[in-house]
Formats: structure tokens, C-alpha cells, sequence
């Protein structure tokens, strides 16, 4: 439950405000080594595009490896940002309050970085905008709305465009409060950027208007975005393991489940970077926790359900790929893995509440979540390819290159970057919200108790 | 006659509450004044006149819009250029739902971000007084009137208790 | 930050108390005694239907058991997922369930409906071995009747879990029914009540027993769904592999499981005289909760429609015309209409969600949808099972009856006796459970607040841990 | 559809099974037809070999009596082809004589259609194509080269099918059965392979896909498929044998 901590706006601002107004110490340093990881990363791409997709690890039939794993498990942590945001708006959860920000800009970064692997998958990437706009009208053929490789694009670009929009609206009212407290070229910049703001009652009304119109608008994307990111697997009934009714709510829940605790990761960053105590609190941990532990456990029965039913037809192809998937080395270790890390280690902590209101221990289980829900979109994605259909004749296995895994680091480092630098110049916790938050809360006195109390319009 | 604006600095909402008060006895119209907070408060909090927005419209008007196109998108496309693919339709509704349904989403939440810029009346060029400390916890009251209001203007206010009171003509 | 003045609620308590303990006496005068009648008559019907179903059809033909399949369904639906629009929102600690809980919680009574109908269809369902062959089945190399015994299990257990939530949630009820009845209602107060008196432990010790009741009872829930939807319809139509099904079962299920409980609630508001207790905002909140199940209809159906529409095998097709396309098309257009986008339409408009009556409507329209959607999904389902066909890798395409059987007049009667039954065990019990929970009704008035906000007035709620 | 009905033809394969010897002459024909790069042990070690038509081998029974049985393999040319609609930018799609194409020209390289392929027998250019210097004159000018990056596959040797058609309408004829015949049907020392139209009522692949022994692989899936095989005789087992369609 929230405690109540009195803090005034000017408090407020100075706190939330010290990685905008004045660079923290660790920021170059840290900057710096991203930066070279950045670099590099875009280094082996070029190297890449350079020699061609001979590099990586792919071989036949496993013709989808690490960069779409890659591109799920982006796609599935910018479904935090939504989640976060808008069913916590729409349910007037208290305790979203200092994480909606960051977690919406997860949700862009994330989406901006899992764009880049379909892109960097395909074999001639400098053609890839004629997938996305025909961009050659004298040939006279536009995308096939048929194929789910074009809903993709489709579908991101509308919830990036959403998202970035959604983040600009509610960035506004801080922008005037950094408008305010700059001067110079800044003050210019972020006056424009803030758009002549008041903050008069119209656009306050309007201002929280928008928060839960664009959250119901933005909630159906949310859901549909993933929902058609598991249609590229689901819809061919060639692979076995993929053409699954299931995947499309599956995926979606697992996708909350990596960004929810992308978000916890995020927020601990955000504790002890900028310290930040007297707004991501203990309880807000303690709040995700136990949102976790249900949409965990609601990920794990559609686990076994989708086990269950894949077993349930009792096909010879569709046990051969068990069996991979399950019991070969490397894969058996990989699922124990998975299993472990993905639900059993984090789950098994968040249910007493002295770990959930650890950040350090919150850190690391949210980490481990990650890992999981990484291996499992690894392990749903390969060996369903490398047990394709009857003809052992061409049952192959597939590991990635390093020119692979040095592109999966990479895409950390990119996030983490852009995240940063966007810290420097924007602040990560919305102002506006911790204040408004000083206002609509309140305590009531029961007795000797005294119990907080939440305003309601 | 010049139009001046006026902002009188508050450090609490109820004295902010008072100057609404003196300013609407002195005559001026509810339309010419505003409250400026850093942080939003309930509705009707300073007794000011709640005001009415229209912004439920404008995602209906995009979802339509939205939909009209992807609808002519889609389907000519594929008629236009009826290349067969894996035995499916060429108008293959099903798959038409799909971008249907994005397009129509992603052009309503335009429109809903359009609205609200609208409705909130940014991006806002008026050169209105205005003092940064408003984002620090003050609460100020602006005021637009004629420049031999102005006296009038600045009695209520001050009435009202104000810390402090700029003016600028304009 | 906003001083909240201490107010006595003294007065207020007493008042609630007094009004929702008259409930249990004569809300509506002699009329009651005509419904107990009327519902009770036709509960005997049902049970008379039941009788002659099982002995005129025998459990062998297998066609025969689709209605009743259904029937069974949709109970499972209206009144096992009623109880849950009770449990969510007490888990996310929303303040609006207050209310409505008994109500939704009360629905577990009628639970009896189901139990009893669930255990004849037991012995109709065909044996994991059929012809020396192991069917398909998620039971994989389990003993031949596995499904036959959990199921029988699950029900019964989910009935009994249901009682155990309706008696831990309205222990403190019970106490105040001791403390100001008479006669019976004193006795049985008092011995349901187990000496509560209401000191700190016990307030303790009942939140912790309902969260774990409450819990207890969804996980009940979602097990009788899923083995439910699963060994009842999907497993007897070979070939059909569709591992979302267990969830749109369960997801549609508490669709019709929260336009249970806004019909129940616009009834007993009104003919209880509850407006007092029961608020707008209790449909406000109920109308979302129903907005969102109804999109999950939609995307759960669509999710599944999409691959198979889209993977164009031979299985698919078939569970296309099964599901969608095959002789039960009129039925999935109604169920389209009315389960979707009939009441999607409706609801999206801010009038209608806060009028009670038109949501009932839209309630209704969504019953009737849960109704048409079970006999889908259920009546082809038992119509296309055959001893020789199971072990098919899927059926043909021209294997797939070309019409829908009609409902013997023995469906038609258990399905109106056994609602009837499940209604009637609810307002038996009305005459001494309070339809208002009187401890959470106290409660709200504890915890919210009307207060004044410098020039304008708030409601405040406080939220205790 | 209605402009399937407009062509003259609807090309379509049949191998006979028991006349397959597993010579992978078939394969080589069309390696040195169609420009495939030379699939060296490394390639193959790698899982990155492209054989537009591969021969699977099975072995059957326990030793000694074990019996080798083959199957040529190619693109099926399905008619509900599940590798069509998933290409974004249609650069798989369905001609209206019934052959499944793939336009370079228009190819990403998603290889998203190969995923969708149950049959494997779509090919990725991992690298930019080589050929050693000695085989630099034998390459076949009907025939492009694919570049790295895009998907190839079986063709039916459509430049073979233009050539002939052409040729037809140049002289006035009419395509005759047995004019027109791919690389691998050409080379098939024991006439396994027959191509043809299936719109010409007389010829020889319709009478082979109405044999009693024909069947398609993987029918469950409903490709449709456009080749037929025709089963093995063997008295030790029935007709539908293992490598069948399942």
C-alpha cells in the first residue's frame, strides 16, 4: 500500500529533474561504454549486409533463427509500456504513477530496436522498403495483404506511431516544468517542444482525458500487435509446432510477462542511478510483483496447454519435435533453462513479500524473466523449424554465429543508450503525475488507524 | 484600446479560489480569466468554469476515415492486381481485417492526438504573461482585459491576497 | 493535502442494517410466494425431464446428448462464472465490488443445477477406448474412465468449494442475522455464525479464509472448463486440435457469467428496493468488466478462426465447417450477432452503461448469444462422434452432417427446469442470506467519503492494505 | 481463378516410384540446367546445399532384408501452395498455368516462404554465387543467375515450357504431349518422370495421376499438389508406403 510521503512541488522537480538539469557523474563513463557496443554492433551489421547472410548460423530448414527470436522478444518487451500504462489508467491503479513514463519509452526504444531484425534478417535489406511502400510504381504491384510478414509492419508502425504520440502527450506538461527551469538555447528548444503550455484547467481536463482515451484506444493495438507477431509462426501449417490456435494469447501474455519485468529491471536502474527513493518505492515493487505472479501463472497454463494439445494429436512429426524440444542436448537444457528462469526461480521468490520488497532480489528475478522468456521464443521458433514435417532427410539443427550473438548484445546496448540519452534531456518519471498523485491522495483517520485514501472525481 | 494581460501569483488554491471570486464580482467575464497550476486539480476546485471539450469526436472521425481507406487500400489492390496466392481469394476478407483494423486503430489515435492539441488549444503563441514559478507550486490567475481595466483588475486580485502581480501589454 | 473530517457512521450502520435484514423478511409481499411457486414447479419439470431424457434416449446414442451437453455448458457458464465478478475485483481490491458480491457469490447455489445435470452425461461420454483402439485425448495412456471420474470430481468439488466461498464471505452476515432475528433465522445464524463476534483475529483470519476460497474456487473453475470443453466437445470430433478452445470456454463462460450477475443485480435492485445500496457505479464497473469480455470473445474466436481459415489443411477445413461454415452456420452468425457485435455495439456508448435497465438488455441479448454459442459448439460435437470416425485423422469434408438436429422436447425442458432450478435454491436462500452483504456494505460506508475540495466536492475512497 | 480456366495449360508431374533406381540423374540435369552453384561438402555440411530436386532414401527392414527405396522430391507446384501468400511482395505466386514461381526480381529474401514450405525444397542464396573457372562457359544463358539474398527453387525448367510453347505457336501447332519436358524428366534413364499438360485429356500424366497407385505426399495438408507419385509395387507391403504422404 502507499505510504504517504509529503514532498512539495519544488521538491519534486529538483528531485526528479537532477539527471536533466545537471549531468550525473557515472553518465559519460556509462555512455561511453554503450556507446562502443553500439558501435561495434553496427560494425558486424555492416560487415554483414557486406558478405551476405552466409555469416550467420542458418542452414536449412531452419531458415529463422537468433534475429527473429530477437525481434519476438523486443516486440514482446515493448508490450510493457501499454500494460503498464494504460490497463493501470484504465483500472486507476495508484502505484503506476512513477513507472508509466519509462515504461512507455521501453515500449518505443524496444519496438524502434525490433524493427531492425526483420530488416537485418531479410536477404537483400536494401529492398526491404518495396515490402514495407511500393516504392517502384512502374512495376506496378503493391505488397500482398495476404501475407502476415505485411501485417507485421503494419501493426508495429501503427503502435510505435501510437506510442511515441501517446509519450509525446503526456511529455508535455514536463517539458513546460523544464521550459521553466532552463535558459538559453535549451529554454528555446524546450519551449517549442512544449508547445505554449499553461496549464490551465482546459488542458489539465484535457490532459487526463487524453491519458484514458488514447489507453482505450491504444489497449486494442497493444493486444493486436503481438497477436499478429504470433500469426507469422501460427499461420503455416507446414511447421508443426507453430500452427498453433493458441499462439496469438500466448504470445501476448508472455509478452507482458518479459515487459512487466523489463519494467521492474528498469525501475531499479532508475533507483539507484538517479536515486529516486522517494518515488519508485517498495510497494510498487511489491504491486508488480504480484501483478507478475498472475500473469505468470496465467503464461505458464498456456504453456502446458499448448504442450498438451501440441502431444494431444499424436502425430509422429509433432513428437519428433517434443522430443528435440524437450529431451535432446542442447535443447533439454535449454527448456530446463527456461522453465527455471522463466517462471520456477522468479515466481517462487515474488510469492513472499520480503523479496518483493528487495529491489536487489526484485532486479535480478526480473532479469531472469528475460533470460526465460528469451530462450522460450528460441525454443519455439528453432526446433519447430528443425523438425519440420516428415522428411528426416532434411532434419537439421541450427546454432548461431557469433556475428549473431554480437547483434543480440548489441540491441541491449542499444536500447540502453537510447534510453539514456533520452534521460539526459527528458525526465524518466513524469512530474506532472508524482504531482498530481500529492494531490489526489489523502488519509483518512479510522480510530487511532490512519488509512490513505484515494480522491476520486 | 490596448489589451494587457494580467497574472497574479498564489501560494494557496483557496486564495486562488478567492481571486476567481473578487474578479467575477468586479465584472470581468469568465471567458478572459484562467488558473494556472503546476499540477492538475479536481474539476472545479478554484470554482472555476469547467470546460466543455469535444473530444469523443475526433477518434470516431478517424476510426471512419481510417477505415475507408484501408477498406479502398486493401481491396483494390488486390483486385487490381489479381495475382493468385496459394489458392486464397483474391479479396481475401479475412486478411484485409487485419490491416482493416490497424489502419482504422492508427488513424484514430491520430486524430485523438490532433484532438487533444485542438481541444487544449496548443500549440499556444500568445505572448500572455506568465511567471516560471507556476511550475514550482504557485498558482497563478491571468486575467485578458482593456487596458483601463486594469486597476480594477489588480485591486481583486491583490484583494485576493496575491504574492505578487505582472502585467504586460500587448 | 485535504483534511477528512472524522464522521460518526453510527447511525448509518444501523440503518443499513436494519434495511438489508428487512430483505430477508418480505420484499415483495404475497407475490414471493407465486415465483417460489412457479420456479419450483418448473424445477420439478426439469428433473421429471431428466428422468424421461435418460430413459427414452439411453446413453448410447450419442447424438442425442448435444442439447444436454450444451445445457450443461452454459450453466457452467451463468452461474460457475458468476461467482467470479465476486473474486476479481476483491483480488485487485477494487472498491466498487462491495455490493455486488453476495449476489455474484450467491450464484454458487445454483451450482446444485449443474451438479446434477453434469453426472448422467458422465455415463453418455464415450470411453477413452473405443473398438479396442485409444482415442485421441488428453488423458493420453490414463485409465478409460479418467476423464469420466475428474470431471465427476470437479463439478462436485467446484459446487462444494462455491458453498464454502457463499459461507466465508457471509460468516459476519450470519452473525448480525443472530444478533437481530428471530426463530430459525436466529438459530441457524447462530450456528453458521461459529461465534463470531468480530474481534481483530477473526476479521483476519475471514480475509485470509476468503482470498483462499476465492482462489481456491477460480482455479476449481477454470479446471471444470477446460476438462469440460475439452473431453465434452473437442475430443469427440477427431481431428479437432485447438488449444485455445479451453480458454474461449472459459473466457465466454464468465461473459455470460457477468451478464448473469447485472441481470441479477437490476432484478433484486429493483424489487429488493436496493437503490440505497446498490449505486450506479456498480453497473459503471460491471459494464466495463462486460466490454471486455465480450472483446474476448471476439479475439479468442478470431485467434483460432484466423489459423485455421488461413493453414487451409484438411483438419482445418473441417473444424471450419464444424465450428463456423457446416450445418450450425445460422447458429455462429446468431452467435456472432448476439454474443459480439449486438452487444459491443450497444455498449460502447456512455448512456447505456450507465442505465441499468439497458444493460440488462444488453445482458440478455448476450445470455441468449452464450446459449447459441453452446449449442454450436456442443450439438456437432456429439453429432459427428461415431465409434468408427474417431480414429480418423480427421473427418472428410463430405462426412460432415448436412443438417442440425432439433432439440427433443425433453431439452427444452430440462434446460427451462434446471435454470429454473438453480433461481429457485438462490431465492430460497434470499429468505435468509442477505442480498447485500451487510459487513461490506458497512465497510463502503466506512471507507468513502464525501468530501469538499477547496470549491468543489470529491469523493474519496481509502484503501486499506 | 477465372484466369486459370483462360490457359491452354495446367502443367503437372508424375514420378513413378517403382521405377525410380535413385541414379540422381534427375539431380545433376537440373544442377547444370538451372545455374545451381556447386554444392561442395562444406555446403552440404552446412545444411546449405540447393538441390531443386533431392532423392530421399529410406531404408526398410531389419538387415538382411533391407530394402532401399527412393523418392525424388521437387517443388509440388501446389495449387494451395502455403508458401504463396505469406511472400510480402509476391514474389512467390501462381501463374495461370499452374506453376508456382518465384520473381527474383521482386525477392527480399523473408524466407518466410520457405518456412511455409512442408516439403523443403525452396532454397536460400546464402553467398553470391561461384563457379570455378572451367564452368564459367557451361552456364545456361535461359537462365539467371540468382544473386545472394533471395529464394530460388524448382521451375519446371520454365524456360523449357516457354521455348516449347513458343515454338508451337510459332508453327501453328498445337503443343503436343511429350514436346516440352524438363531437365530431369529428360535425363531419367528409366522414364520415371513424365511432364505434361493436365488439361490435354490424352496425355500421359493424366493417365498416370489416374492410376490406382497415384498419390500425392503430405495430402492431409491439402496442397493440392501438381505431382503425383505412383507407389511402389512391393508384395511385401501394401501401397501406401512410408514415404507416402503419412
Amino acid at each position: 500500500m502507499q505510504q504517504r510521503r509529503q514532498l512539495d512541488e519544488k521538491q519534486i522537480n529538483r528531485e526528479l529533474l537532477n539527471g536533466n538539469l545537471e549531468t550525473p557523474k557515472w553518465y559519460y563513463p556509462v555512455m561511453g561504454v554503450l556507446g562502443v557496443g553500439v558501435l561495434i554492433g553496427f560494425a558486424t551489421i555492416l560487415y554483414m549486409f557486406n558478405r551476405g547472410l552466409g555469416v550467420t548460423g542458418l542452414a536449412r530448414p531452419v531458415y529463422w533463427g537468433l534475429f527473429i527470436t530477437t525481434f519476438v522478444f523486443w516486440v514482446g518487451i515493448s508490450h510493457a509500456g501499454i500494460m503498464i500504462s494504460a490497463i493501470l489508467r484504465l483500472t486507476q491503479a495508484e502505484w503506476r504513477r512513477p513507472v508509466t513514463r519509462a515504461a512507455e519509452l521501453l515500449t518505443v526504444f524496444s519496438l524502434l530496436t525490433a524493427l531492425f531484425f526483420p530488416l537485418m534478417h531479410a536477404g537483400r535489406p536494401w529492398r526491404i522498403a518495396y515490402w514495407l511502400i511500393p516504392y517502384d510504381w512502374a512495376r506496378g504491384i503493391w505488397p500482398n495483404v495476404r501475407s502476415p510478414l505485411f501485417w507485421d509492419p503494419i501493426a508495429i508502425g501503427t503502435y510505435l506511431t501510437g506510442s511515441t504520440l501517446f509519450l509525446f502527450v503526456a511529455l508535455i506538461p514536463d517539458l513546460a516544468i523544464l521550459r521553466d527551469r532552463t535558459t538559453g538555447i535549451k529554454k528555446t528548444i524546450y519551449s517549442m517542444l512544449a508547445l505554449g503550455w499553461r496549464g490551465n484547467p482546459r488542458q489539465w481536463q484535457l490532459q487526463v482525458v487524453a491519458g484514458i482515451l488514447l489507453s482505450a484506444l491504444m489497449l486494442p493495438i497493444f493486444v493486436s500487435v503481438h497477436s499478429i507477431v504470433s500469426w507469422d509462426f501460427a499461420v503455416t501449417p507446414a511447421v508443426e509446432g507453430w500452427h498453433s490456435t493458441i499462439f496469438a494469447p500466448y504470445f501476448v501474455i508472455g509478452a507482458v510477462h518479459s515487459g512487466v519485468s523489463a519494467v521492474v529491471t528498469m525501475m531499479c536502474l532508475m533507483r539507484w542511478l538517479w536515486k529516486w527513493n522517494n518515488y519508485i518505492r517498495p510497494e510498487h515493487f511489491d504491486a508488480l510483483a504480484r501483478l507478475l505472479i498472475i500473469v505468470a501463472t496465467a503464461w505458464l497454463a498456456f504453456t502446458f496447454l499448448e504442450l498438451i494439445f501440441s502431444l494431444y494429436g499424436r502425430d509422429a512429426p509433432e513428437i519428433a519435435l517434443r522430443e528435440l524440444q524437450i529431451f535432446t542436448w542442447p535443447w533439454n537444457l535449454i527448456f530446463i533453462t527456461f522453465l527455471l528462469t522463466g517462471y520456477v526461480i522468479p515466481v517462487g521468490c515474488w510469492l513472499f513479500k520480503r523479496c518483493r520488497n528487495n529491489i536487489a532480489i526484485m532486479f535480478w528475478t526480473s532479469i531472469l524473466v528475460n533470460v526465460g522468456m528469451w530462450l522460450e521464443r528460441f525454443l519455439i521458433i528453432v526446433p519447430g523449424l528443425a523438425r519440420k514435417q516428415v522428411f528426416v532427410y532434411t532434419w537439421e539443427g541450427y546454432w548461431p554465429s557469433p556475428v549473431e550473438w554480437i547483434i543480440l548484445v548489441w540491441s541491449f546496448a542499444w536500447v540502453s543508450f537510447l534510453m539514456l540519452l533520452f534521460a539526459r534531456f527528458f525526465p524518466l518519471v513524469p512530474l506532472f503525475e508524482a504531482k498530481e498523485s500529492q494531490v489526489f491522495t489523502t488519509e483518512m483517520k479510522v480510530g487511532r488507524a490512519t488509512v490513505p485514501m484515494v480522491i476520486r472525481e | 484600446m490596448s489589451k494587457i494581460s494580467i497574472l497574479g501569483l498564489y501560494d494557496n488554491p483557496d486564495s486562488a479560489a478567492d481571486a476567481l471570486d473578487a474578479l467575477s464580482e468586479s465584472g470581468f467575464d469568465s471567458n478572459n480569466f484562467d488558473v494556472l497550476t503546476g499540477t492538475p486539480y479536481p474539476e472545479g476546485a478554484f470554482g472555476e468554469h469547467v470546460p466543455q471539450h469535444r473530444l469523443f469526436r475526433f477518434p470516431l472521425f478517424g476510426a471512419i476515415v481510417g477505415l475507408t481507406l484501408s477498406v479502398f487500400l486493401t481491396s483494390t489492390t488486390q483486385i487490381v492486381y489479381p495475382l493468385i496466392t496459394g489458392g486464397k481469394p483474391i479479396l481475401s476478407i479475412f486478411a484485409m481485417l487485419v490491416i482493416m483494423y490497424e489502419m482504422t486503430m492508427l488513424s484514430a489515435v491520430i486524430t485523438t492526438v490532433i484532438g487533444i492539441l485542438f481541444e487544449s488549444r496548443l500549440p499556444n503563441i500568445s505572448m500572455n504573461v506568465y511567471d516560471t514559478r507556476i511550475t514550482e507550486g504557485l498558482i497563478g490567475v491571468s486575467l485578458v482585459c482593456t487596458s483601463d481595466k486594469k486597476e480594477t483588475a489588480e485591486r481583486a486580485l491583490n484583494g485576493a491576497g496575491a504574492m505578487e502581480i505582472k502585467s504586460s501589454g500587448r | 493535502m485535504i483534511e477528512v473530517p472524522v464522521t460518526n457512521n453510527t447511525e448509518k450502520f444501523n440503518s443499513a442494517t436494519n434495511s438489508l435484514v428487512s430483505t430477508t423478511k418480505e420484499p415483495l409481499g404475497g407475490k414471493l410466494k407465486l415465483i417460489f411457486g412457479i420456479f419450483g414447479v418448473l424445477s420439478v419439470i426439469g428433473i421429471i425431464s431428466l428422468i424421461l431424457k435418460i430413459t427414452t434416449l439411453g446413453f448410447d446414442a450419442k447424438s442425442g446428448w448435444g442439447y444436454y451437453a450444451a445445457v450443461v455448458s452454459l450453466l457452467l457458464g451463468v452461474f460457475g462464472t458468476a461467482p467470479m465478478v465476486a473474486i476479481a475485483p476483491t483480488i485487485a481490491k477494487a472498491d466498487w465490488h462491495r455490493p455486488v458480491s453476495r449476489i455474484a457469490t450467491m450464484f454458487t447455489l445454483a451450482g446444485i443445477s449443474t451438479s446434477i445435470l453434469a453426472i448422467p452425461l458422465i455415463f453418455a461420454l464415450p470411453p477413452l477406448v473405443v473398438d479396442g483402439i485409444r482415442r485421441r485425448s488428453i488423458w493420453f495412456d490414463a485409465n478409460i474412465y479418467t476423464p469420466h471420474v475428474f470431471f465427476g470430481i470437479a463439478v462436485i468439488g467446484l459446487f462444494l468449494v462455491g458453498l464454502g466461498l457463499l459461507w466465508v464471505t457471509s460468516i459476519p452476515d450470519m452473525a448480525i442475522m443472530r444478533d437481530h432475528s428471530s426463530g430459525w433465522k436466529q438459530r441457524l445464524g447462530k450456528s453458521l455464525s461459529r461465534g463470531f463476534v468480530g474481534t481483530e483475529g477473526q476479521w483476519i483470519s475471514l480475509r485470509a479464509r476468503i482470498g483462499m476460497m476465492g482462489t481456491f474456487y477460480f482455479m476449481f473453475l477454470i479446471f471444470v472448463h477446460i476438462i469440460y470443453s475439452i473431453c465434452f466437445s473437442l475430443e469427440l470430433v477427431a481431428g479437432w486440435k485447438d488449444a485455445i478452445y479451453p480458454m474461449y470456454h472459459a473466457a465466454t463462460g464468465i461473459q455470460s457469467g457477468v451478464a448473469t450477475v447485472i441481470i441479477g443485480l437490476f432484478l433484486f435492485r429493483k424489487y429488493w428496493k436496493l437503490e440505497d445500496h446498490i449505486g450506479i457505479d456498480q453497473f459503471w464497473a460491471l459494464s466495463k468488466l462486460m466490454f471486455a469480455t465480450t472483446i474476448f470473445w471476439f479475439y479468442f474466436f478470431i485467434c483460432a478462426f484466423m489459423i485455421f481459415w488461413y493453414g487451409k489443411s484438411a483438419i482445418n477445413e473441417m473444424t471450419i465447417a464444424i465450428l463456423v461454415n457446416g450445418p450450425y452456420m445460422p447458429v455462429f452468425i446468431g452467435t456472432l450477432l448476439l454474443s459480439f457485435i449486438v452487444p459491443w455495439w450497444i455498449i460502447i456508448w456512455n448512456p447505456v452503461r450507465y442505465s441499468p435497465w439497458m444493460l440488462s438488455v444488453v445482458a440478455t441479448i448476450v445470455l441468449i448469444g452464450s446459449l447459441l454459442d453452446r449449442i454450436r459448439l456442443y450439438v456437432i460435437s456429439w453429432q459427428v462422434y461415431s465409434d468408427e470416425m474417431i480414429h480418423k485423422r480427421y473427418i472428410p469434408l463430405d462426412e460432415i452432417p448436412e443438417n442440425m438436429i432439433a432439440p427433443s422436447i425433453f431439452d427444452i425442458g430440462i434446460f427451462i427446469g434446471f435454470v429454473s432450478l438453480g433461481i429457485f435454491a438462490i431465492l430460497l436462500a434470499t429468505r435468509f442470506i442477505p442480498v447485500v452483504s451487510i459487513w461490506e456494505r458497512h465497510q463502503s460506508i466506512l471507507l468513502t467519503r464525501h468530501i469538499k475540495f477547496h470549491r468543489t466536492e470529491v469523493y474519496a475512497v481509502g484503501k486499506p492494505d | 481463378m477465372v484466369a486459370e480456366k483462360q490457359s491452354k495449360f495446367k502443367w503437372g508431374m508424375a514420378i513413378d516410384i517403382d521405377k525410380c533406381t535413385g541414379c540422381q540423374a534427375c539431380v545433376l540435369a537440373c544442377q547444370s540446367e538451372n545455374n545451381i552453384p556447386i554444392n561442395t561438402e562444406d555446403n552440404f555440411k552446412d545444411a546449405r546445399g540447393i538441390e531443386w530436386i533431392r532423392v530421399e532414401r529410406y531404408w526398410e527392414g531389419e538387415f538382411p532384408n533391407v530394402k532401399a527405396k527412393f523418392i525424388p522430391i521437387l517443388c509440388m507446384h501446389c495449387d494451395n501452395a502455403p508458401c504463396e501468400p505469406v511472400c510480402p511482395v509476391y514474389a512467390s505466386y501462381h501463374t495461370v498455368e499452374g506453376l508456382n514461381v518465384q520473381v527474383y526480381n521482386r525477392c527480399v529474401g523473408t524466407r518466410y516462404c520457405a518456412n511455409g514450405c512442408p516439403y523443403l525444397v525452396r532454397f536460400f542464396n546464402y553467398w553470391e554465387p561461384e563457379w570455378p573457372e572451367s564452368l564459367q562457359n557451361q552456364l545456361n544463358p535461359d537462365v539467371t543467375v540468382r544473386s545472394r539474398g533471395i529464394m530460388e527453387k524448382c521451375t519446371m525448367c520454365i524456360q523449357r515450357i516457354r521455348r516449347g510453347t513458343r515454338k508451337a505457336k510459332r508453327g501453328n501447332n498445337e503443343v503436343m504431349d511429350g514436346d516440352i519436358s524438363p531437365a530431369c524428366v529428360q535425363a531419367c534413364p528409366t522414364e520415371a518422370m513424365v511432364f505434361g499438360n493436365q488439361k490435354d485429356p490424352n496425355s500421359k500424366i493424366n493417365k498416370m495421376k489416374n492410376d490406382k497407385r497415384s498419390y500425392t505426399l503430405l495430402d492431409h495438408l491439402k496442397t493440392n499438389s501438381n505431382v503425383w507419385y505412383l507407389a511402389k509395387v512391393d508384395e511385401d507391403v501394401d501401397s501406401h508406403s512410408k514415404e507416402g504422404g503419412h
